[in-house]
């Protein structure tokens, strides 16, 4: 039996396999963008009087702009995926265009020593942790080959 | 600046910090009778309570001022209960201070005080998917570490920090708290034992990272005209900051997923966390040239140095060698976390900003026995709390 | 009375209160923007911003202050964040004024909004038997009704009250609020109907019983000076309270499971819920015989009643004389919760006492659409949070 | 098998069940009462400087200072003892020696038809609500026999 593949939270991102993406907002009126989506539509920019946010794909790629690991297991919420913590790293990355900088895990089988301020970097969609019944993704981040990495 | 009549600091005092379990209410109250004897007044000489609220303590904890007030006997006195995270403690010593100003009252008594639980600070259960500080743990597995570790990766990256440099923050604080004996680590360590403990969060390592702790802190304030009469030693606040970013806020900031956008508007000259200090310096008219001292907030050891560049001890990048050259030890030019700082106290929340204020107090007085900055006569207090809480206290005699 | 500079109302607004389910940042920001409009000012005149926390928001819900000045759009601007139960909208609006007072700004912006859940408002999950108001459901299963049947019984037995006044409080009310945009219930009622409707707690009924709703509501403060320049209708803070019992209260209080002991000190002359208006009457120089109209925390019908003597319209026991006199209908003497109250409203906890003041804001500029009291020119509103938490802000033109 | 019997909170009342008391604490240097006890040793009293409670039993007479009743089920924490809810009185007591007004349930069968301001009532242990091997036990007033209740 297969497992149904759900988002582990709902609008922040598309799971398309070849394409995924992070799903932000930008303001019709000044162009700023927003991320994590919100549910209200009033741009956060203080300057600008906006009230329509429309719903737009992020970049795909990034750098980082820092990183780091979690060497412990976190407190829940976190759920652990499989039977015992596995340290994973943690990386910010400034999307350029955007003018963000947005954090993520990064994906399995990288670690810090792998990753440098500055590297490229791309979303993945991948398992963040799995019940009886679903597959829970999350996007993750990924050093682009031939990148700034170790 | 504005020509007002000045708010003194008139009584400290604390509850030393550890994990004793107990009620936090018990040590809020053992800090209060502390600063008012401290201040030479009785708790009914008090006409106004400020409390700083702890979100880990029921009910009890969101109404910390009705809760002191109720503990150390009704008296009919107006309240008030503040939260602002780690600033808790600042914000509702700001509240006690405008209504001083205000000519409200004379005395005012803010008191912060926490029980914790132990090992990382985790969110409260259920699911609570509204909530960023619930999300980041349940989508990232983002502890508070995670953040910090984030500012001194990019220190080591940018600056060229190294572990030795986190290590040595952490040698220098061991020894200040030494003798400090509200602190709750007295022990001193080599720079081998810090870089030998076991790395939480790339690049921090265990003994680098605030514990969290039981603790309680209160201050007594007054007007000038009141504290003439009870003191010859009177700390002047000589002004309290309790800043939020400036759109956009380009810098991640615990717990969020994402920074402001930058694309339609250019971030701030002074980006937030140097901001902070700044508000303080501005109302006070005094610069970071005249400091004697400082208390900042070191979550982390490397947050530490950070913290260094935000008050304007230097500039940018320049941490480190402020750190090494000795300037920030007792007996250098402006010594940081005399009393140890978080690093020997462990973070207790709503106390720990009052904490801050506490040794400023006795530092400028030259009561800070084994720890004494000579001569001190200028401190400031310094840190920053989740969702945009920055707070700094200027002190001065 | 302090011969100091008045402080200002100079803007009011709500998001209309109801059962929305949408997120409480929403109503608090459409409150917000309202209130600035009606004061003819934009977000980025505000110089501070006082938030009325929620508990049941999670974080955000915390750190009102913080959330709303994120939410209208980071402007560097200091913020304060408090909670004090059904008072906090009055506790936050004293930070603010007392702010201005002080002379550290001339602007300030105070929200509070809720998003509740249905029915009994319960507390959080969780074992906490160190939290009264958890154990008080635990050992008693004792609801918030509970504590407001004792006092409606006790008016029965002493003074004679009957279902039948209970029962007019809230037909009155719901006639008062039949106009009320801002109001959930807009019906009116019969006096048969509400005495059929079930008996909650002896002797309360549904109908008697004030709902949880969703709801937002804003106020903008400004110094004299400032507001000569933005408005010819000026609507002035004479006095905010915020007062605490004075030992020993002798008065069963939500969620406490005993009173204070008279057994040595003798029980104040006044009782807190009376000494709550009596504070703010002391400051302005005001008396009960110079109102025009009351908002007062009607979180049962009975309750509504006490209130006229607690803030001084009649003596004890006098109450029901006075409903049915008419004198506290729109077109009496002093109309009583012209607005609908709560029983209109239902509770949105920290936007409940800024509504009050933006109804009695509305009512002294003579804009009450609907249930206008002729002619008003002071105005009071008055209530009481658990915790020890009264609070009472005194409004004239 | 017969279930263990325990208090539902610690150190509040004696369940002799000849002799239930409410368990409180009197301040050595002024004289006043304290009820529920606190782990702290202050007096509450702000014109006492008093840093002694001692523990002491309470009056197990006192009058009805006012009462209610619960028709409907109370939310969690509460547990409902037996199958469904049914209604059950609660009174505010006064004890004067004390110079207290203290809070319980009111005994089963007792409704507030039976009750009435200034009703003396006494003290009992009684159970709150069951589980699998525990009776969980709490005071209640019960209206004394020729008393003031209907
Ligand atoms: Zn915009
Ligand atoms: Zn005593």
């Amino acid at each position: 039996m297969t497992k149904t593949r759900v988002p582990a939270v709902e609008g922040w991102f598309t799971s398309d396999p070849d394409r995924p993406a992070l799903l932000g907002q930008r303001c019709a009126a000044c162009g700023t963008y927003v991320f994590p989506p919100r549910d209200r539509s009033w741009c956060p920019n203080p300057g600008c009087a906006g009230r329509q946010l429309d719903e737009v794909e992020l970049s795909r790629r990034g750098t980082v702009w820092s990183y780091t690991d979690a060497r412990y297991q976190p407190p829940l919420p976190y759920v652990v995926p499989g039977a015992e913590h596995r340290p994973f790293a943690l990386a910010a990355v400034e999307l350029a265009a955007e003018g963000l900088v947005v954090m993520g895990q990064v994906v399995p089988g990288v670690s810090v020593d792998d990753l440098a301020v500055g590297a490229p970097v791309e979303l993945v969609v991948d398992t963040l942790y799995e019940d009886d019944e679903h597959t829970y993704l999350v996007w993750k981040w990924a050093p682009v080959a031939g990148g700034g990495g170790a | 600046m504005r020509g007002r009549d000045d708010v003194v600091v008139l009584g400290v005092g604390m509850h030393p910090w550890g994990k004793w379990g107990r009620n936090f209410v018990e040590y809020g109250v053992a800090a209060a009778t502390d600063a008012l004897g401290d201040a030479g007044l009785d708790w009914g000489d008090v006409q106004f309570v400020s409390g700083a609220d702890t979100m880990r303590n029921g009910y009890p904890g969101y109404v910390a001022g009705a809760t002191f007030a109720q503990a150390l006997g009704w008296t009919g006195v107006p309240v008030a209960s503040s939260y602002a995270a780690c600033a808790s403690g600042a914000t509702a010593m700001e509240v006690a201070r405008t209504r001083i100003l205000a000519g409200l009252c004379d005395v005012a008594l803010v008191v912060g005080a926490d029980t914790t639980p132990k090992g990382f600070l985790a969110p409260t259960s259920g699911e609570r998917p509204d909530d960023p500080d619930w999300l980041r743990f349940r989508l990232l597995g983002a502890t508070n570490p995670t953040y910090f570790a984030l500012y001194a990766r990019r220190r080591m990256d940018l600056y060229g920090a190294t572990d030795a440099d986190f290590a040595r923050v952490k040698v220098k604080n061991a020894r200040h708290g030494l003798n400090n004996a509200n602190a709750r680590y007295r022990k001193e360590v080599t720079e081998s034992e810090v870089l030998a403990s076991p790395m939480v969060a790339d690049p921090l390592r265990l003994l680098e990272i605030c514990a969290t702790s039981d603790g309680g802190a209160a201050v007594v304030l007054a007007s000038a005209a009141f504290a003439r009469r009870h003191t010859t030693e009177p700390v002047r606040v000589a002004a309290i900051s309790t800043a939020t970013p400036t759109y956009p806020n380009a810098v991640i900031e615990m717990p969020n997923f994402a920074t402001d956008s930058w694309a339609a508007a250019a971030p701030p000259e002074r980006p937030f966390k140097a901001s902070i200090a700044a508000a303080a310096y501005d109302e006070a008219g005094i610069g970071p040239e005249d400091l004697s001292l400082a208390e900042v907030y070191d979550l982390s050891a490397a947050l530490e140095l950070d913290w260094y560049e935000d008050i304007g001890l230097c500039k940018p990048g320049e941490a480190e060698r402020l750190l090494n050259d000795g300037d920030t030890t007792i007996g250098g030019r402006v010594p940081v976390n005399p009393s140890g700082g978080l690093s020997c106290f462990g973070e207790a929340v709503p106390a720990q900003a009052i904490a801050q204020v506490c040794e400023v107090t006795w530092q400028l007085r030259g009561r800070a026995t084994g720890r004494q900055v000579e001569g001190a006569r200028v401190g400031i207090t310094a840190n920053q709390g989740l969702f945009g809480h920055g707070s700094s206290v200027l002190l001065a005699r």
